[in-house]
């Protein structure tokens, strides 16, 4: 075991497939000799050669088309697209071939790949380095979408992406990179796709969330408990087929709940999550099901920490939940 | 449009200019075989799309020596990426026209399992015949990402790329083209300039002369050919195919041929199509034109080439036959094939349809018709 | 008043705002000489001229692209995707630009546009021509997102589309487009964009639905007064910025819910709905909130009948709903 | 990368061959003195970033005669379509340092309203500086449909639209370039090839040889200049300008330059940029150059240099002080210019986060870093 930071957890990731597995590619725009904005994939090329780890033309339409050609032609594709603002290119990839190819050829061709792109608020990266578009994929039925939020989940719930038989699109908290830290396991493992973390147990309210509103949601709790109430903090990681037993159960001991998350409310995730409670254990519920989430306005700069959800938001949601 | 003068092999009096096709005997009549079955089966879908046995087929008669003429210069060990108009490119490589018209019925047999439209094959022997996907232009660039896999990986498969003068306008298109050029990728990017977009002329579609010159932006050549002339196509296919293999990168040909039906069979062509440009093409018939040689050396008769297209008929029809007695896909190939592993959420709404069926009947069939 | 299909209401619509205002053009895939593969344009050029309609090459991106330039510099467009399947390519320039253009340039520039494009099964158009795309749309604030269910709505809603300052994407039920005939109002009116229609009124559940599942709702009304349940039906017609007020008085006045819609069921629209009363009103909730959705998968094609929500499944929930 | 000469004016010895700028002293003095802007614009920003003042900013030291070059062409009745690097054609045109600075600091006064990130800048007069956004390509169509709404309401507007190397990757590159081809629109499309996409050279970017040669796939004319030459861009645009007023349709310029500081604030060139091309290209400085050429024609000395470098930094740094001093934007600014009218949901989302910052106090901000 060795701490470290989510961003060399993932980079370790990359290292130990990419060891063990020469079919393994990493490429996308400055993912070479720079090492990727954020230098997620520093040091791969000069450890694996321009043959496994290099940069591309700039174009998101055309890196997820390659993968998907190289992943039913025998590689493990995973692609880098700069910043989730930028995937918009590669959705028609995504969402029309990726995600249908096994289904529309009968089981006959399938693009098993990983699209790994840094997404979320917090380094005033303005409209367009900081949105949270999990909810655009999630309504995609051949996808699977992963957001890890801690350092042990990064690495195994990214090798359990590359080993996958399915297209992955794994969402890295970029506010996160650098900002946690925690212990590592050593070499290859792995974090199933199909389950939920309890992040933190508790048993007056329950807090969905996942990514980088798993701290904010951490430290609402901290406050709340000072109040007396006592959070429970559940950290979804897989989105895209959701545990929603898990979700059922966890929102059924605790029969009260607050859902979490950084993108737009308005036909977010959260919805999702409200949705599925509302319709399969409504009467479990003893307040309303409240969702904290960012505001229904493009993503701003100076201001992104009033827009960016925060504790005093949780919290209030949580308080209001609590005494409803 | 174009001001070259596109390739030509098989002159007007069927005699050849100057190239050795090195076929035998036998692949000759294999490739004006095939091309006779394209244009039969052709025939019995639109017949069978007009009796309302099939919903939609996508007509492509004068068409042939472009989508033959290229795959047969392909190995069973290469991959196919085409379009929807290019029937005869699985027919040539030994797809069964029964395993073709599964399809076009959308049965319980059909390798799509009933979930694609008619003419949306897919296949991986005896060649890897790539899914059909109804949005323009995104096979490109995946066809770039299996031809580069297959380089790295130090095999010699090439990808043959067929899209039509409309898909020079997609996106897949510049990133498709633009990647393999970086790349070196061994890729045959073959546009099929049939003068038509649907209901848009190529002018509407771009104003360079011609698609072949698009080649050069991407750093790769590019060659025009008569894409009615089975010869042609097959010595421009080989020498791209041959720089591919070579490890010379990715080449783009522009075939000049035309769709002398319409779009699809939801398509009126009369509306927008000038009829002499029709009769221009008439004349031109790339069947007609391939009969032409082989009579010259000797291989085709007009008894022959009746003999051929009863015997080809017949065969096509049975399969129509056969493929209509076939069952639709079971209710439960709704919900397989979306993930590897079926999960819960999937595997529980499956049950619910199931459980209603039983308990409040059956859904029934709308009566919507396919507009395009 | 003139009694017209869905179809030519639209293209009634179409005429009457051409005629009225030259700065209005229709342009796209096909809508020229041919008049749009469903005909929708049909007359268009013919009247208005190859300036006013014309054909474009085949590039969502490029047709969209423009339009906002267009918009930008004082024209009308009204640009057609052929079938909202192959909108993808476009979600670029509609999610990243169209929508945030006035957001990030402080309101100096505008794109005042429209986007129609048929959506929906029923034409047996198989994975790629059938699918319900609202949802991916749905999250973005700065656009918004209409959906017709009538022929008087279509033609009003349309030319208040057009006329409105800010992006419109209106989704046209293929299916209803020969399939409902309704009244029509001669020359120029509009139908508001902020406010749902009560299509049937009832008492012991509402159904929320919009577009072509509206008939699909009518039809299970009908069949579950036979059996002495009294529905009621409302259209939400206009999906961004929804009328949430509307939605939450229909739920608490009758406190049974189902919500419909023929797209995957996963981060669809309707757990926006749930979601939505699930936090405002949930003590009024007598029953669990259902949807009824197309499932979590890839459209079919041979199967289709199967894979939309129809009568059967409407009335399965609402019966469930009543009787809960 | 390029066979092709490109097309040059002044002489290495300031000595101009056979073009005629038309010019006036004044309008001379006006493109020396906003290159000096603009190259002081950026000293000072590297340096607010430096101290943490502003968060980001993007160095443009290198490429001055480019963008001013081809600014200098356009009327205030044309459109700039521009890139974040191209500052020079703000400041060209009369946007004053301190409604630049503004922006750089995100405050009250910025134009954008503290929205976007520092250079992204939005202007509509002197002259129409359209919104920058940061995906790359997304422009080149919207410039075009400006353009070619101007050409059907009649108006003489041309757009001038700037992108990089990398931006001939984008699929806005793609669909732009065509539509312009066939709408024939009056557009100028400046590619600034600067060699470099953040870390990837070009020969990353695409196999063609170079990127004049692209637009001959689009059916319009392609020009290679040399970008640090301030009189042979104006040279070309002005052609490319001329053949737009007269209704002859769009023109691709690919001017060759260089980027001498690192892609952003963010960014160590040293990682990835080889010496020698670093040296080849300091002595290749577009200012020094224009400085020998108005040094021939009697315009300029080492003093008069200095005295404006003083004056415009001076200009510049009060400008900087200035927009310092000005608070953030308001809260509302989060909810406002969403829709023309602002909907009942965004107003209560306003309302909460106000009552929120009342009852629990402010959020605190964070200090995440750019990285790119
Ligand atoms: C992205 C996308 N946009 C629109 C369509 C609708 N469409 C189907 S075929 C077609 C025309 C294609 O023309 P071309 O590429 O020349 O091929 P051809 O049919 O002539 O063989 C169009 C517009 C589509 N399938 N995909
Ligand atoms: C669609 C998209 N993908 C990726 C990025 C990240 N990015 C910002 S600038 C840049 C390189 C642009 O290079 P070029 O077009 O040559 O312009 P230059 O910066 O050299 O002026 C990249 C990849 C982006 N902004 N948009
Ligand atoms: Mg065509
Ligand atoms: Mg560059």
């Amino acid at each position: 075991m060795t701490t470290r930071t989510l961003l060399q957890a993932i980079n370790d990731g990359l290292h130990t497939v990419m060891k063990e597995d020469p079919s393994v590619l990493v490429f996308g725009e400055d993912v070479g000799v720079k090492g990727g904005v954020f230098l997620v994939t520093e040091g791969l090329q000069k450890e694996f050669g321009k043959e496994r780890c290099f940069d591309t033309p700039l174009s998101e339409d055309g890196i997820v088309g390659a993968a998907i050609g190289m992943a039913m032609n025998g590689l493990k594709p995973v692609a880098e697209i700069q910043f989730q603002d930028f995937i918009f290119p590669a959705f028609d990839q995504i969402v029309s071939e990726a995600a249908k190819l096994r289904y529309r050829s009968g089981g006959q061709y399938t693009a098993p790949m990983v699209i790994r792109t840094p997404y979320g608020g917090g380094i005033q990266g303005g409209l367009y380095h900081s949105q949270s578009g999990e909810a655009y994929f999630c309504h995609t039925p051949g996808l699977k979408v992963v957001i890890p939020s801690t350092p042990h989940d990064a690495k195994g719930l990214l090798i359990a992406s590359i080993e996958d038989p399915d297209p992955v699109l794994f969402l890295e908290p970029k506010a996160l990179y650098r900002a946690v830290k925690g212990e590592v396991p050593e070499g290859h493992y792995t974090v199933d796709l199909t389950t939920l973390r309890e992040a933190r147990p508790g048993k007056d309210v329950v807090i969905f969330c996942y990514g980088a509103m798993v701290p904010v949601a951490m430290k609402a709790a901290e406050l709340a408990s000072e109040n007396g109430i006592d959070c429970r903090v559940v950290d979804l990681r897989t989105l895209l087929p959701l545990d929603e037993e898990g979700v059922l159960e966890h929102a059924k001991a605790v029969g009260r709940v607050v859902v979490l998350h950084e993108a737009p409310r308005f036909c977010g995730y959260g919805g999702e999550i409200s949705a599925l409670i509302a319709e399969n254990c409504i009467e479990y519920m003893e307040a309303p099901i409240t969702r904290v989430a960012g505001f229904d306005t493009p993503f701003p700069n100076t201001l992104e920490h009033h827009y960016l959800p925060d504790h005093r938001r949780v919290l209030d949601a949580v308080e209001r939940t609590y005494h409803f | 449009m174009s001001p070259n003068e596109p390739l030509r092999v098989i002159e007007p009096d069927g005699g050849v200019n100057g190239y050795d096709s090195r076929l035998t005997e036998d692949q000759l009549i294999h490739c004006y075989r095939t091309m006779v079955s394209v244009r039969v089966f052709d025939e019995i879908c639109l017949k069978l799309q007009r009796s309302g046995r099939i919903a939609f087929s996508i007509p492509n008669k004068g068409v042939e020596a472009t989508q033959i003429g290229a795959a047969s210069v392909m190995k069973t060990s290469d991959w196919l990426f085409p379009s929807y108009r290019d029937f005869g490119m699985a027919l040539y490589h030994g797809v069964t026209p029964l395993r073709m018209m599964q399809n076009m019925f959308g049965n319980a047999e059909d390798q799509a399992k009933g979930r694609q439209m008619p003419v949306h094959f897919s296949f991986e022997e005896p060649i890897r015949f790539y899914s059909i996907s109804s949005p323009i232009g995104t096979h490109i660039p995946q066809s770039v990402g299996a031809a580069y896999a297959a380089k790295l990986r130090g095999e010699d498969t090439v990808c043959l790329t067929s899209f039509g003068d409309g898909g020079t306008s997609s996106m897949g298109f510049h990133s498709g083209l633009n990647f393999a050029g970086v790349w070196k990728a061994p890729v045959v990017f073959l546009c099929q300039n049939n003068g038509w977009a649907i209901s848009c002329p190529v002018e509407e579609q771009t104003a360079s002369e011609g698609f072949a010159i698009k080649a050069r932006g991407y750093g790769m050549p590019g060659v025009l050919i008569d894409g009615n002339d089975l010869l042609a196509v097959r010595k421009a296919t080989e020498e791209a195919v041959e720089r591919a293999r070579a490890g010379e990168g990715p080449t783009l040909i522009e075939a000049l041929t035309f769709r002398m039906g319409g779009h699809s069979t939801s398509d009126d062509p009369t509306r927008y199509v000038p009829k002499d440009m029709v009769d221009y093409w008439a004349k031109r018939d790339p069947i007609e034109r391939f009969e032409k040689y082989l009579e010259g050396v000797g291989l085709w008769s007009p008894e022959m080439g009746k003999a051929l297209y009863d015997e080809v008929t017949e065969e096509i029809k049975e399969a129509a036959r056969q493929a209509e007695k076939i069952s639709s896909p079971a209710l439960d190939t709704i919900f397989s094939d979306v993930y590897a592993e079926m999960p819960p959420h999937i595997r529980s709404q499956g049950q619910a349809a199931f459980d209603l069926a039983r308990t409040r009947g059956d859904a029934e069939a709308g009566d919507g018709d396919f507009p395009l």
